[in-house]
């Protein structure tokens, strides 16, 4: 058992910042309201530090307060898509010692989403923060398809050119758009009997390993992942289905 | 505020030789239009409303002539003819033609005289109504001192009655320019959806009746602290002079309008944008709507330092597709952003150099300057002091429009209590270093002053090559953030068609007219 | 009934920020901690939207979630020090018709505090912020007595001048120092029999009406509290004091 | 370096007249010795430990020779007699006298030859070992490439196991000095604490045992960082020397040492004050610990533009009685702050121009800068910014010893990430301001040249004024802080005595023997 709480300047204090809008005015009432609902969320001894107009009928508060129970750490496991970090040679190796052909990646940021900087970190040749991106890698064939890629679309280039792995990255999260796209994919793919015969993986700012899996895919990556993760991941899995009956 | 000296025939040549890239595209514009204009001459005679399936009777109309007509003629002939030939005024028209009443498709098309004559009165009422806009923003504005720089936020709830509440918010706390995003994906729309909306991914529905409520919000609240408060959206994308044309019927202040920006960012067929980006510039000259071009946006893609040159070279071009469509420098917000990685030794004198460039190079135009975005992260504060500091260069260099930066810029689209931040942030800069500039000058020949020069340098180069190809092919090779396009690939270039010697656009021909 | 939340960039989405610190690394593990004291607090859809080592074992978090409650507005009444606000002049007035000598004040930052601008910006003539202090409003003769006072010598002098308000000024509350000292004040007060015989007023950053009536004061004064606000409290009550039969 | 170009004759003027300030106090302080001023020496003697009551032992014997001997022959002589006398070692005679076994007062007193043969050898032992500490600390950075400024956090948890936490993560996150912030009141009692202490109210107790535990922990860091971390107490209140000389004992680098703050801000009595002072001071000479004078502390009560001057005059006359304790002016950490109200037009422009001059009137002292705290409030995004712009003035301005503003000033001492984030704002301004000073040149007879001329004319004058009556007099009539203290008033008066003509000090013999 490793019982932990915030710390703010005393071990288990329990210390932490809060600050939000509420719908009144800064003034007394106000400041109670804002106190209450740190008490009604279960923090001891909030004090309301600060509380300023923002527009008639809206005001701007920032609470201290002491959150009164124990975490306890050793209770907490998650499960990560990325379990070691092996350097971009090492995992060619690895391509060359489990893999008489090449491997196809296909990536895509789809869906409506128009951001591309996420993929291309992954994918592209230049890579990102001093990571190559998957292009670069030997043993690997990679298509990154872009952005605003119907999921359609992205199935089809991936059924042209039989794709191993399929990445999708996803940044806009407003309003789940990105759920409802990342869940439109799986059902394509059902439909089209491909879902297992593909290593299916999402990545974005926001997307969790947890989420993913949740979504029906097989890992997610969230900042700071770089290709050589993708890359040791979907290795991997394709070498334990390999040796699966 | 000239400190860096660069050398003026270095300008002037970027400037021939960024006339010369546009001037060559404009003859291809020329010689096209595309059914976004199309649409947008209908916007400007009044035509509006959607049928049963929410399809824009503007698209209706154009489909229509598309299909089953001959649309190199232009769509303004062909409904002066039918609603000559209808003998109904325009509202009855319209309803008949939601009913299947009439068409545009009629046995014969009227002579021009006839046509311009059916058309000028309905066309006369919205450029009376734009010169009236224009007119009671002008009386809005004569009434304040005027300001070196406009502190502009965005809102973006989906909803437009959040949006108001939020809008509202800002304005009073001291915000001058009101942006409403739009929705994720309303760029790619081939149509403008209507009506007043609710729901949006990102951001809000660019319609019509969007704008009415917000311009009225605004308004009110411009009323309330004595102080303009301008408008924004967005002629970008596929509907570029339509939203161009309805901005300008709702009295907006500012449109995001750029010549190369949808090719690039939207993958949208770059003879449709040069197109359709001619038209809406021309649209916006007539409103006295200032442009704000992209160019921040390739600092978002490819490094700030390594392509600052890129952004200036594209301001050039940008500024000369601007003057062919009559908008004077007094309108053109040129973008740039300041999205130096914050971890570069320096980087805030590369920013500060590189915004005083830009405010040097382009003294008259509103320059449009965009906050740090690309290396913000998830850590608020850490955000809130990255805005700081590019609140300091624009104070420092008098930017025009000053795009407040969001401490949750990696989070989430602004919440009320972010905005507000933001607002005081920039407000506490605004005061405590009044006189900045004046107290604390530029070293000649320092890392600054070659920093500003090698990118005058470097952009004229670019500039000077572009022109040697065209840009067409510029574009084919990625010159601009790094993303290549073909020139017959991207969106909606089945909407690009040449006109046919008798091509007629009722709203030109009364601009020629009445120029 | 008039139900309130948070306002994030809807109404009623409850959204709230957070930052705290764990005894844990910013892995995977310390991440989905965060997480769980967001869960365990009650809030929905908790966002770790940041994760740092600052020191081997500890991490810096920042968070978004939404609160699930609602507070009743109508039902949070709170009892202010401050019911109106008048200005030295119209006070000057009230004291002129309705006392017939000067009304003494005795301030001081007590105990081992040592801050003092918050006692001066309420005593001294040159005031705070625009609003002059005690000692220039006729009517009223005013002691300040600085800082560090002891409680003993603050009695003292009060006995000596034949005091109607007593003023104490707040600002260190590390450890509840503050508390300590406010409640001695009231036991010696007890102890010499002074308490009825005069008006007790606290006032300081971190001082809530709420709180000085808890420990026994009149009254409590927090931040953007001035002269007239204090004058006129004393004031009201010295009048009700004296109708009483 | 030099921009202002400020006047050399008035400079010159003010340091001569706070040459004369100083020398009329000191006349008095030769004449003068004081309760703490021989505990110190006990101390550097080698004398330590409480009884029961822990009440320490060299309060203990001074206070014997107080009450029942005659102090005014000064400490040395009474223990040296006694210790002579016993014919026990120190050790022995110390743990004898907390037995009641041995008393300081003997039926005679020891000649002086006798009684430096007998304290010799403690003393002896404990300069050398301020020795090696001044060499452990040279040792430690001549390996570094010096730093231009020095980034000061504090502790202040009162407990000392929590400070070493924090003070090790501040350290590894940046950090290049760790102050541990005293206990609330310590600064009032006549007596330094004993022993580890894990309670305080606003700070944690100085005791040597707490120095002993943050200086290990903090070698500690210096060698996995490879980055020599400073430790700083304070030298302030009723015992200034004795902690001076716990410090030089525990090799702490920095302490908190000014020549009228306790008059001023503790209202201890001004000749306590300036005798202990002077003691305390020459002590840090010996040891090389930097003194950090307190003149920040004015602007925390009055209003930093109008008393600037009181700031500049302060630390002219802190310095004359810092060359006259022999400090060097490389050990002078003279303090000022941020503290304008940035709601005032070009605060920030003002603060630059303090900042600036004092750095060009002080060009070799490691300047200690103070943080905005007045103005801060609950809003810990807006105390985030005003330490950014508080942060750029340093780095404009070459400030040495720079103390990180925290976000949560208005609100408690520091968190953990309060500290960390603070230490990141700092990092931020360093690296993408880097060379700022040498980019941005100050204007000539601006805002700012005017300004800081200003500002030392006026102080020019009130050093003249002081000059004219005396520094206690200037004290009794609130120059500095709008503070008035009587000249027979304030704690501590009871503690000063007049030596006789045979006065001895052991410690001040040694050294200047040795010297
Ligand atoms: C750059 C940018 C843009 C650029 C995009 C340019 C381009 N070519 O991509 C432009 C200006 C075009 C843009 C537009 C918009 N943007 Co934008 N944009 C950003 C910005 C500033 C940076 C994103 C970025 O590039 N990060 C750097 C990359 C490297 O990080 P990353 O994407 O997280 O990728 C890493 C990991 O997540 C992972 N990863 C990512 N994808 C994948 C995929 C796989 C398979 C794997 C394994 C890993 C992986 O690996 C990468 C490297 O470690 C962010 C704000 C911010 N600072 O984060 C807003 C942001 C993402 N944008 C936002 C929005 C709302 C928009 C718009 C919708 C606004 C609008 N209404 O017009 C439009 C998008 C239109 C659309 N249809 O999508 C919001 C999203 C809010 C949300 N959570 O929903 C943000 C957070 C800004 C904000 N606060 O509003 N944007
Ligand atoms: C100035 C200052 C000092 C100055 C004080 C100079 C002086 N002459 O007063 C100096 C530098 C000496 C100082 C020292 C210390 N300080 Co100090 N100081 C501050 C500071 C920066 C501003 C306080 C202030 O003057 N505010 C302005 C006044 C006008 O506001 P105010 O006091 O709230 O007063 C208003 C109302 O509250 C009310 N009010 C106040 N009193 C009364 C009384 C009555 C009867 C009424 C009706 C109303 C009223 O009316 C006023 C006007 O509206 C604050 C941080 C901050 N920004 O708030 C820290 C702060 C208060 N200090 C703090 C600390 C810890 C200390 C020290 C203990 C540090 C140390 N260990 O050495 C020492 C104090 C030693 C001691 N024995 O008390 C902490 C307190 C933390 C806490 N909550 O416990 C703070 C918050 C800073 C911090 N984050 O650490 N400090
Ligand atoms: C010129 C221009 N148009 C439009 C947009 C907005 O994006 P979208 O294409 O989704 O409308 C931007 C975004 O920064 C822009 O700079
Ligand atoms: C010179 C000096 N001494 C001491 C202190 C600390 O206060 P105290 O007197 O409580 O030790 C300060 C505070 O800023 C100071 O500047």
């Amino acid at each position: 058992m490793k019982l932990i709480r915030p710390y703010g300047d005393t071990s288990h204090d329990g210390k932490i910042q809060l600050s939000f809008t509420l719908p009144v005015h800064a003034d007394g009432q106000g400041i109670e309201a804002a106190k209450r609902l740190a008490t009604q969320l279960g923090l001891l001894n909030p004090q309301v530090v600060h509380a300023e107009d923002i527009h008639e009928g809206y005001a701007f508060f920032v609470v201290y307060a002491s959150v009164k129970f124990d975490l306890d750490l050793d209770q907490i496991h998650v499960e990560e898509a990325l379990t070691e970090r092996k350097s971009r040679e090492e995992i060619e190796v690895i391509l060359q010692e489990n893999f008489d052909r090449e491997l196809v990646f296909v990536g895509a940021s789809t869906g409506s989403d128009a951001h591309t900087v996420g993929i291309d970190a992954i994918m592209n040749m230049k890579g990102f923060a001093g990571h190559y991106g998957l292009e670069r890698y030997r043993g690997i064939r990679a298509y990154n398809l872009g952005s605003q890629v119907k999921n359609e679309d992205f199935i089809r280039f991936a059924k042209k050119v039989n794709a191993d792995v399929l990445l999708v990255s996803q940044t806009v999260t407003q309003k789940d758009v990105h759920i409802r796209n990342m869940v439109e994919l799986v059902e394509l793919l059902e439909a089209e009997k491909m879902r297992e015969r593909v290593i299916l993986i999402a990545g974005g700012a926001r997307i969790t390993h947890e989420l993913a899996k949740e979504l029906g895919y097989d890992a997610g990556f969230g900042p700071k992942s770089y290709a050589e993760d993708v890359a040791l991941y979907a290795i991997n899995r394709m070498i334990a289905n390999k040796s699966k009956p | 505020m000239n400190q860096f000296h660069l050398d003026p025939s270095i300008i002037e040549t970027c400037r021939q030789d960024a006339f010369l890239i546009a001037d060559e595209v404009l003859s291809m514009v020329e010689q096209h239009s595309t059914v976004s204009v199309e649409r947008s001459v209908l916007r400007l005679i009044g035509v509006d409303g959607v049928n049963d399936l929410l399809e824009p009777l503007p698209n209706m109309m154009v489909d229509e002539v598309y299909h089953h007509g001959d649309l190199s003629k232009g769509i303004s002939r062909y409904l002066a003819s039918a609603l000559f030939q209808s003998g109904l005024n325009l509202t009855e028209f319209q309803q008949a033609y939601l009913k299947g009443q009439v068409q545009l498709i009629t046995p014969h098309l009227e002579d021009l005289d006839t046509c311009r004559n059916v058309l000028k009165p309905y066309l006369q009422k919205t450029f009376d109504r734009i010169a009236k806009n224009r007119d009671t923003r002008h009386r809005f504005l004569e009434k304040e001192t005027p300001r070196t720089t406009d502190l502009y936020v965005i809102v973006a709830t989906g909803n437009i009655h959040e949006d108001v509440i939020q809008a509202k918010a800002a304005a009073k706390a001291g915000a001058d320019i009101i942006a409403v995003i739009r929705s994720t994906g309303q760029s790619l729309l081939d149509y403008v959806p209507y009506g007043i909306t609710t729901e949006g991914f990102g951001g809000t529905y660019a319609t019509q009746a969007n704008f009415q409520i917000m311009r009225k919000a605004l308004d009110e609240v411009s009323k309330e602290e004595g102080r303009y408060i301008k408008l924004v959206n967005y002629a970008s994308g596929l509907c570029m002079p339509e939203i161009a044309a309805m901005a300008a019927i709702e009295r907006l202040d500012v449109l995001l309008n750029d010549s190369m920006y949808g090719i690039i960012f939207r993958d949208i067929n770059m003879k449709r944008t040069f197109i359709d980006q001619h038209f809406s510039r021309m649209i916006n000259a007539k409103a006295g709507i200032i442009i704000n071009t992209g160019e921040d946006n390739y600092l978002t893609t490819s490094d700030a330092i390594e392509e600052a040159h890129t952004v200036l070279a594209s301001q050039f071009i940008n500024e000369q597709f601007a003057f062919a469509a009559g908008l004077p420098e007094e309108l053109m917000g040129l973008g740039h952003a300041f999205e130096i990685d914050p971890s570069v030794e320096n980087s805030f004198l590369y920013e500060l150099a590189q915004a005083q460039m830009a405010r040097e190079i382009f003294p008259n135009a509103p320059l449009k300057y965009m906050p740090p975005t690309k290396h913000v992260t998830g850590n608020i504060f850490r955000a809130y002091q990255q805005n700081t500091l590019f609140n300091i260069v624009t104070q420092y260099t008098s930017q025009s429009i000053h795009l407040l930066g969001m401490m949750t810029e990696a989070i989430h689209t602004p919440f009320l209590q972010d905005r507000y931040l933001a607002i005081q942030n920039a407000k506490m800069i605004q005061t405590s270093m009044k006189s900045i500039s004046e107290e604390l000058v530029i070293k000649e020949d320092g890392l600054m002053a070659n920093r500003a020069k090698k990118v005058l340098e470097d952009a004229s180069l670019l500039l000077k090559q572009v022109k040697e190809s065209t840009l067409f092919q510029a574009l084919e090779q990625g010159v601009f953030a790094g993303v290549k396009r073909p020139q017959d690939g991207g969106k909606g270039l089945d909407g690009v068609f040449q006109k046919s010697p008798d091509y007629w656009n009722a709203a030109l021909d009364l601009w020629e007219v009445s120029r």
